[in-house]
């Protein structure tokens, strides 16, 4: 009995291969497992090879690992991919008419497991699109388990659809479990150890965990341009936005986006946008305005793999600079990464508090690992109460004896009070031109710097809010090391692994990235030996922090190929 | 009826002569003809001299980026769709930078009006042709005259989808409020191109070249119910040079299609959610 | 008599101040003088105050001095804004119509020179804009010039128009020259020492100098939108786009540009752009592709004050960090930075090279101060030849028998030889996805890994072109000033300031910002006490520099108001 | 004559059905017809389904940025006047992403031809609505059906000044073929507005809907030869939808305004100055 396990499926767009990798999470977070599943596919609609990765263990699970212990192949081009992949003694589901194999073909001895996918359908009169559900009940009798919550997720899934859909999936799934019992006995190496206690968890994407955390942060407008690989939140807010009275407009370019998403803001209401880089990069020069009349706006910055296309549906970590800089002239920001989907949830509802506090653009630096990695969280985490702090906002009607100036200077923190539309003696203007209290252009040298001061003092009090990086492991490590945002599952793994070999690591982890957190000096100074990790070729934050600390982090572990770290690959990367 | 100066203590800086000035006068008497005062409405400015003018009107208002006063004031009409949201646009920055948003905005058929100051040159520049310049016209961008044919904003609205389709002229300060009354009060995405004299960089097109040159279509028995008829005439520009109204439809404006702002403006909508029912389906 | 004299005229716009400045700096250009003009004008067309800014000197000049010797004021608010700056025994001619002053209206005591302008043109029935050209020649009055040079220049300038303008604007010169003679003196404290040998001078401003200097590398395509300050690159540009068979286009949006000079770029011919910070944020996305598909490109880049909008007309250089950082995704980029026009020859020369020689997006960082300024620079210097180096281009058809890889990756330098559009067998696609040698995509790991180790391969290879920061002034003085672009000169002239002052100051000055050349670090660690002195309010160089060498520069003399330097301010922010 | 396959070692990834592939075949057949070969023609991508051909299409090619073919095509054009240009673009790509360009390349009547793959979804971001979708088309960023009114690619054209307009259909090669070849040959900005079947997002409009909509324009005696007409015709969308040419005009192209494009293309052009003359005005 195993406490982990990591099973893969793959074969072409079109196949089922998501849906199936979300509902083996479902079935084990029911059953007292965790979970964590990652995907990997082309930038293309059909054919090519969609994978998805589903590790389940006992225990909680931070990251993938780099080798599979069960293959479910529906395609011959799957078993030549992910051969490399396979552990020994993994277990490999596939169909013979795909092709026959012997464990020689296999770099790693495996145990074989042919399963007549086509001829069950073609037994049961069932459709093409039920193949994954054989391979999902032949998958619970590898890992030991039952059909029971299986079915159960059927009947809640294609119920709509009755119950003759729900019967013929039920019947594929017995024969695909059966089938590999029969054929292969009850027992196998890949058998799960019983779950836990069962708690309530979700098995939610990053986008879909963006769209939630924002809905309950109070999100009221929303414009976005389609792109990979934050769709996941446009579909969110699209199907939600009735119940929750939310507002999502499809704009015409990125760039009507945002200043869309500003006119709201001003107007009054939570407003965000969701890209990636390069539709990001058209949103800098709303950006620099979003500064410069200091209206709150959150961006959720979908990293991907760059320059310019790049490789659109693959991960990578190398927004962090852009972001930072981004913008003519100068101005504060927030700059926020999570790291998982319970980051998510407090740094988005954390964004649109800071947006409003301090009245500034705050950036979530989210990846496409995050995004479409489907992540098991308690559903407690996300069923907290919110707190909502919309910062120095008027909306009640301003007496006729007083006037009032939107971006008075007379406050420590550069934050001024702002109205929203239709309050009574409270018409301003937002104005991208530099301006004087009331917003009205200048050009007058000392109004200028007044100004200019009045947006910088931000930093220091935005400073007093920023959240220093968590520190995770011994204190007394001999080896540090350094990451940000989704590298944090990997690393974490990582340091278990060489805590296996008596090698004391441990990890500062940054979540907030900019304004740079004055704390991050002090943690960085303690560590015996620093190693940055980054998922980019470049590392971004070792400049970051030498920019603001003077520290130089020489060992560097970088990975930009598109892939996400494996724990292992850290350790082996290490000079130990 | 209460009216406002919506004055500042800026002085508008504008060329003497300008038609902007003219503009200028006209929106703010069609303000006081609507009784529309500084906190009831929302105001969405262009960069460019046209822009300016925010400096010297007193309303609630948005000057932000060039090219970009569509989609902001689309934005605050979403936000806040009982109030009338108007754009101060010119000839570059409405259909030069800003054309997609502006074909877009019609197609959506938002609820917004746009005042096209249209005087055919980048002004604030100091003037390079814009997009609606004439052929042959020399700007400082075409020192030996303008080649490629021009664009009509006209045109391109009812082409696009827009629903209030109008011109004026700087010049005519009385017609040109009627209008801008006509399409604030419509229901949908209004245009009024405005013809504008910029008495500095655009000689060719002055108060008297207008006024020899246009006529009020709507004199002429012309009904604006037909979308081809508009394309027709909205492209016309010879001996003679139609204004007035060219196209009105009624149709679902773009806040129509929220079911959840027949409420309440979206500023004032609570935060309703039930976490229980919302995290049910991620289980 | 004096070496410098500083002259400056103020009106509204329409009175034809810009020229004014002009033809006196011509004026004394041709008469063994040095010059350096600046302007200062609000963002409005008409009306507001415009003021030029004259200085002229025996010597070579490097910037604006604080104060000014004589202020031609053509309306009542020239007086009242520009009395503040004037400096002992300063001269003011302004025509008595518009005021009456006394020396006590004056914060130091002056010498007022009423000359009835608008009389003078009523006397000789003169047009209202003849008179800044009675300025001009009570202004050679004052300075002890000669109508000479100036009746040459009223010559060439308005022959075209007939000898009846000529006349009459020599004319109205001499009445105003008479005037100053026969009412104040033949002399004056103002007098200008003799001039030096006559050498032939340009006087230019920063666009035309760039425009000037682009022709002469060779380039062909320039696809412009209209933004202050780089209005007369498009200027110079169409003016002579027939003269030099080069092309010109007015894009419809920077979005465009970009994408065109790209397109261009590729087809083979050398192209640029030029723009502001709000507009190059729109070319960030071409940017990054630039970087992906490896196309040369030149980018000026006129800074400005920001964020937004900002103050349209009035400098600031702000947008280092935004260029160096600007684009999704990691790729190699080039950022230079001309000091003043010797420079902008220099480096626009340069910039076509280096994009060419290493494929890669090149940066000139100019501002409004460059731009707009009018510099005085040796014909010479801008009539040396320039090698034109067009880096590895294939023009000859590629024989069938060979196969063309665009993204070779046997290169040590990370460059592949380019074909143009057209050579047989040259086909290729230049991709802006993650791509093979071929040019076609792939998203395979390992090739992904190789293309991006060679794109930053060439990081190598550029820095071995780096040119180092210009370092001027004693070895072993006591404080170091260190700086980039335009504030090359008040710091020059700040040194030459505290030298008199029996203190010993030099300057590291940085051209080439990025990549971050190695050299500087040496040079930064000899230096007693560093100060940084930068136009922006964050001291952008100053991030740069401790993020590639870790030193840390505490003190700093920062300016945000958009007003440029002056070298007595910089001494003055001094701790001594 | 050479025919040439055109083929790389990629294979096509579109959807089993998808009407791009007709449309590629089209393609190649009419590079065939014109005796085109893949080093004697440009074509500049957008980013979509529609944009994955240049891997399996082996010309002088720029697959660049979602929207901007238009703005590259133009370029290279500019640089290289005599080489055909093609741009291979999406309906979200040049009528969303890159609406701008699109009115703008037509005003300029650029000698470039727009091939425009029009499937009314953003079909690579997996099918959320593009700016073509028709009235209740149910997508992923649409829920409840699309409500406001489709762009008509062809109507936007001919307003802007294009001087070659066609619609065509994915199902019928022969005929999109020849419209290429047509649209090729045109002196000036063509537009091939392709109705194509996304199999996978778009289950309103497949082939047998075209089949049965669909009629040759040209053989119903209708003459290409106004725009008024033009702009009617590109309008309608009902029982009976138009295919074919819609309109065209014979006007100076973009790079016809270019004097020195006369003598020789801009690639092959020597830097000639005479640095004294060209000092001489700053003396
Ligand atoms: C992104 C961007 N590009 C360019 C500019 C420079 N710019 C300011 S106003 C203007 C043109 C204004 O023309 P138009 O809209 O016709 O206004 P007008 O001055 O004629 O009223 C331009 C190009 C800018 N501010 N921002
Ligand atoms: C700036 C930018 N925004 C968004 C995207 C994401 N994106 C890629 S393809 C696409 C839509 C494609 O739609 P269409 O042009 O109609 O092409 P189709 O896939 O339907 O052929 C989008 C939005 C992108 N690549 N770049
Ligand atoms: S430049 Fe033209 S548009 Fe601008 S203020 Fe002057 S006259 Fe008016
Ligand atoms: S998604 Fe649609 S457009 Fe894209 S390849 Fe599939 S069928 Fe074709
Ligand atoms: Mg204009
Ligand atoms: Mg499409």
């Amino acid at each position: 009995m195993r406490d982990t396990v990591t099973w893969k499926i793959g074969g072409e767009a079109g196949f089922g291969i998501m849906s199936a990798g979300i509902m083996l999470s479902r079935i084990y977070a029911r059953s007292g497992y965790r979970t964590f599943a990652t995907n990997e596919y082309p930038s293309l609609i059909r054919g090519g090879l969609n994978l998805v990765t589903v590790r389940i263990s006992t225990k909680s699970v931070d990251a993938m690992s780099r080798e599979q212990d069960v293959l479910v192949a529906l395609t011959k081009k799957c078993v030549e991919e992910c051969k490399k992949d396979l552990s020994e003694n993994s277990i490999v589901i596939y169909d013979p008419k795909d092709g026959e194999y012997t464990s020689d073909d296999f770099p790693k001895p495996v145990r074989l497991m042919p399963v007549p996918l086509l001829a069950i359908l073609h037994e049961l009169n069932a459709s093409l699109v039920m193949r994954n559900t054989i391979a999902m009940g032949a998958t619970l009798a590898v890992l030991g388990g039952t059909l029971e919550t299986f079915s159960q997720i059927i009947k809640e899934q294609f119920g709509r659809k009755g119950d003759e859909v729900v019967n013929a999936n039920i019947a594929v799934a017995q024969k695909g479990y059966d089938y590999v019992k029969n054929t292969y006995g009850s027992e196998t190496s890949m058998h799960l150890a019983p779950g836990g206690a069962k708690e309530e968890l979700l098995i939610i994407n990053g986008s879909e965990a963006l769209g939630v955390s924002a809905v309950r942060a109070g999100l009221k407008f929303a414009a976005i341009y389609p792109m990979t690989p934050i769709n996941s939140v446009i579909t969110y807010l699209a199907d939600h936005a009735k119940k929750y009275n939310i507002m999502y407009v499809q704009p015409e370019d990125e760039i009507s986006g945002i200043n869309m998403a500003l006119g709201a803001s001003v107007a009054g209401v939570r407003s965000m946008v969701a890209t990636s880089g390069g539709g990001f990069a058209l949103m800098v020069e709303g950006l620099s305005l979003a500064g410069m009349i200091e209206a709150p706006l959150v961006i959720d910055m979908g990293m991907r793999v760059g320059p310019a296309t790049g490789m659109p549906t693959w991960t990578e970590s190398s927004e962090l600079d852009f972001v930072i800089s981004a913008g003519h002239g100068e101005f504060p920001r927030i700059v926020l990464a999570p790291g998982d989907a319970e980051d998510v949830f407090d740094l988005t509802t954390a964004a649109f508090n800071l947006a409003d506090r301090y009245q500034v653009p705050v950036f979530l630096l989210t990846d496409k690992y995050l995004n479409e990695s489907h992540w098991c969280v308690p559903k407690n985490y996300y069923a907290r109460t919110v707190a909502i702090d919309r910062g120095k906002m008027i909306t009640e009607d301003i007496p006729d004896s007083e006037t009032y100036l939107r971006y008075r200077t007379d406050v420590d923190d550069g934050v001024s009070p702002r109205t929203v539309t239709g309050v009574a003696n409270g018409n301003f203007i937002s104005n991208s031109y530099e301006h004087r209290q009331d917003g009205l252009m200048t050009e007058e040298a000392n109004e200028r710097r007044i100004m200019v001061d009045k947006r910088n003092q931000k930093f220091a009090a935005i400073q007093s809010a920023a959240i220093a990086p968590a520190h995770t492991g011994d204190d007394n490590a001999d080896i540090t090391f350094v990451t940000w945002g989704t590298t944090k599952g990997p690393v974490r793994e990582a340091i278990k692994l060489l805590s296996g070999k008596n090698i004391k690591a441990n990890m500062i982890h940054f979540t907030w990235l900019y304004p740079f957190p004055e704390k991050a000096h002090e943690m960085l100074k303690k560590a015996k030996r620093l190693v940055l990790v980054e998922q980019n070729s470049m590392g971004q934050l070792g400049g970051l922090i030498r920019k603001y600390t003077g520290i130089h982090i020489e060992e560097r572990i970088l990975k930009y190929d598109g892939r996400p770290f494996f724990p292992e690959e850290i350790v082996k990367r290490m000079t130990l | 009826m209460s009216t406002f100066g919506f004055t500042t203590d800026h002085q508008p800086t504008w060329c003497p002569g300008c038609g902007d000035f003219g503009i200028w006068t006209s929106v703010k008497n069609a303000m006081n003809a609507m009784e529309l005062g500084p906190d009831d409405v929302f105001f969405a400015y262009g960069i460019g001299c046209h822009g300016n003018m925010y400096n010297w009107m007193k309303t609630y208002g948005f000057a932000g980026l060039h090219g970009r006063s569509l989609p902001v004031a689309q934005g605050v009409k979403l936000a806040h769709h009982t109030m009338p949201v108007l754009c101060i646009t010119g000839d570059g920055d409405c259909i030069g930078e800003g054309g997609n948003h502006f074909i877009h905005a019609a197609k959506r058929n938002a609820d917004i009006t746009v005042l096209l100051f249209d005087n055919q040159v980048y002004g604030l520049t100091t003037g390079q042709a814009s997009p609606t310049a004439r052929p042959g016209l020399k700007t400082k961008s075409t020192p030996h005259g303008v080649v490629d044919m021009p664009l009509s904003p006209a045109a391109l609205a009812i082409t696009a989808g827009a629903t209030f389709v109008a011109r004026g002229f700087a010049g005519d300060g009385k017609g040109l409020s009627d209008l801008i009354v006509k399409a604030v009060r419509h229901k949908g995405f209004s245009l009024v191109d405005i013809l504008q004299p910029c008495v500095t960089f655009n000689k060719d097109f002055g108060y008297p070249w207008y006024r020899e040159h246009i006529y009020d279509l709507n004199s002429t028995g012309y009904m604006p119910d037909n979308r081809v008829k508009a394309f027709d005439k909205a492209m016309e520009w010879g001996e003679k040079l139609p204004v007035g109204v060219f196209f009105e439809e009624e149709r679902p404006a773009h806040t129509d299609q929220y079911e959840m702002l027949k409420k309440d403006i979206l500023v004032k909508q609570p935060v309703v959610v039930d976490v229980e029912s919302m995290l049910h389906e991620f289980i």
